[in-house]
């Protein structure tokens, strides 16, 4: 772990990277790094999110800044502005159920190959994907899903780089800081090691590459 | 006492003491005004909480604690914050006693729609998929029209949540239990006849022979 | 939740019964559940742990006593009664990888239809399972499991019954609480609501059925 | 220094600062006496500890806090404890960066067998199965021979811990890199010749230009 400025840990993301982005509607996603993304303008990035947030805010602004090439996400209604570059083919976006997706990154972090969900059996979710019986009930083959980059946000770090994240702030961070090749982690407070205790750690330094400093919650 | 107010107090009464309840986004957020604070139901937020007390004001609000809907949010003594894979996981795995969903269309084979319309609007599914699917109840809280147009028909044509059958459909006017030999009609609104209420609802009915008037 | 004596708790399994046990070498196991179900006789009981302890600890007392008809567990080398038993056929025994055993329960507890795993493929694991291929890579289709009963151990519970497991006594323990339907967990204490943090809380209340105070581990 | 020491000291060499390692029962635990404490290693316990510092004394030991021996522990200041699903994650998910295990045979192809002996040892995989099948590099650690038999064979009879080949053998007397070419003797120990090493191998030995002398 190296604790870093946004600036360094951002410029080791390329144009046209995959990238899992942590929060829930803006809550728990990592605003100095998106900042920089913006920054430093990256361009035809691919999205793995749970919603696109709102325009002003966390994801949406990449969205509004169109750095995204495509988004793999649950939900985009609260965003016009995906909405309009979707049904407009600025913008590819492919709309997994949120348990779905979920697990799909906690597939790709912990090695299985895919998930075996009842979730979209019947739906138009199932359309090309494999159907599998098992003890006479149907359930879908999911994917696991994998990212170049994981940008995470928790509440702070110790100096090992074990992470504690808030209240519902936690949400899509921890596992998608397994399912990534480079984890990036905001926080807002770096402690010393021992302050999170041993049995409160949600996800652990060793795992992470840069740890950067940003702003609190707003 | 408006249409959305009534259909939040009759959904309200399904609950039992102890309960583990996702409410989902509009109408069925008021449910909880009308559970009494001694049942114990424990509100559960699929971005990862359980033991929501209720919305709180700007000076109360913490920006990192809020329901699924994005609102601030207050907790119960005894609550719990759960990353989404545990939050699925509740929810996938059967260990919610109830979800009150909101739909665009609801038919005769007890199937919901609720998450698009093609080519117009494409919000997403969100959790909703997995709340239907996993949930041990599905209550379905929706007006009984949409300008004027019902939304009990006999065959969704907008795309489906799930193919599980849900298990009650509660309306201003009526109160329906889907099953397998159709819609049945469980209580009629005191200020509606059979024969109105037939009117706004495109799919076929079943009236039992003990109807209950809908408590309003 | 309700708080219960071991012996009303435990009056609720039948003979025969599938039971989840939680602990890993004993630490993290239910030593008053098990000293309660040897007590009441219960018999032909297909028991899913970890491992099989000790001759005099834990799991091992159910196999000492001759409870089990069948154990699914990754581990019986520290029980070698477990393993007498098993040789002379008058135990069942079905050895799981223990990463596949924990995402079985895991798939039960969370409504997945099985795991997608590449441990095992090619070895006697396999044997009798279906293998799926996916993007070029075999995987052993293993499926979910599920218990009538869990037992599980904790550190303490709050008076919802949320809990609070200690060091490495976590182990299976909240996973299986997921997996089964019905919840008795062992505590060695019980806290006003409260005094868990609903940050530190690791099983929720919401889903025991049943709370025993039992003795503090030894 | 006896054999198993020798094989702890030179496995303890392959690793890089900050990576996380698991060591199994028996043999490979001796390797964390030979490894620097400024090299900042986290030993992962499958049983849900990360940051393992070293086995404790009765008067120190806390009855819930065990190594995946069974034996007490004490753990670094960073440690984190976890249950059993997100231990396996790890372990599965490649983020463990050297598994050290024993075995009861080793191959041509690298293939490891080390967890029964049909009708006579059953003890059972445990996480062998897993931490061979996941962890970016596994190191098998064993004496060369069992009462003079070889370990190091054409091909196992014993039933594979996984179809993954390894990547390191380190026995007493050498050290062995299984490729896709066969088993290639990469460091051989003073105190023996390469023909003497030869007869207590049963599979081939790849004998490069470039053989180094053990470091013992």
């Amino acid at each position: 772990m190296k604790i870093v400025k946004a600036e360094e840990a951002i410029s080791s993301v390329n144009d046209g990277d995959s990238l899992m982005i942590g929060g829930f509607l803006g809550v728990g996603t990592p605003e100095t790094l998106i900042d920089e993304l913006i920054k430093q303008n990256k361009k035809n990035l691919t999205i793995i999110c749970n919603d696109t947030s709102f325009e002003n805010k966390g994801i949406g602004k990449l969205i509004y800044n169109k750095l995204a090439r495509k988004v793999i996400t649950s939900h985009i209604g609260t965003n016009k502005e995906t909405q309009r570059q979707y049904i407009e083919k600025e913008l590819e976006v492919e709309l997994v159920p949120q348990g779905t997706l979920i697990e799909r990154i906690r597939a790709g972090g912990v090695g299985l190959g895919g998930v075996l969900t009842p979730t979209g059996v019947g739906t138009i979710v199932e359309e090309g994907k494999q159907v599998i019986e098992i003890d006479g009930k149907k359930y879908l083959l999911e994917k696991a899903i994998r990212a170049k980059v994981a940008l995470i946000k928790a509440k702070r770090a110790d100096h090992v780089g074990n992470l504690q994240f808030a209240l519902t702030a936690i949400n899509f961070n921890p596992m998608m800081g397994l399912a990534a090749d480079l984890v990036i982690a905001e926080v807002e407070e770096l402690v010393p090691t021992g302050v999170i205790s041993p049995e409160h750690v949600q996800f652990p330094g060793a795992l992470v590459d840069y740890v950067v400093i940003g702003g609190r919650s707003k | 006492m408006n249409s959305k107010e009534r259909i939040a107090k009759r959904v309200a009464k399904e609950f039992k003491p102890g309960n583990i309840v996702n409410l989902g986004i509009g109408l069925p957020t008021l449910v909880a005004n009308y559970v009494p604070k001694d049942m114990n139901i424990f509100f559960h937020g699929e971005n990862g909480v359980l033991g929501i007390a209720s919305e709180v004001s700007e000076e109360k609000a913490n920006p990192d604690l809020i329901n699924a809907g994005g609102k601030f949010i207050d907790i119960i003594p005894g609550a719990m914050f759960f990353d989404t894979s545990f939050s699925f996981g509740l929810i996938r795995g059967g260990h919610l006693d109830y979800t009150v969903l909101g739909a665009l269309q609801v038919d005769e084979e007890g199937h919901l729609a609720n998450w698009m319309i093609p080519g117009k609007l494409i919000p997403g599914m969100g959790g909703a998929m997995d709340l239907v699917t996993g949930a041990k109840k599905v209550i379905v809280a929706m007006t009984h029209t949409t300008k004027g147009k019902p939304k009990i028909v006999k065959k969704c044509n907008l795309p489906l949540t799930s193919t599980r059958r849900v298990d009650l459909i509660v309306t201003e006017y009526a109160v329906i239990e889907p099953t397998d030999k159709g819609l049945i009609l469980k209580e009629i609104a005191p200020d509606i006849t059979v024969e109105e209420l037939k009117k706004i609802t495109d799919a076929k009915l079943i009236i039992p022979d003990d109807l209950k008037i809908m408590e309003v």
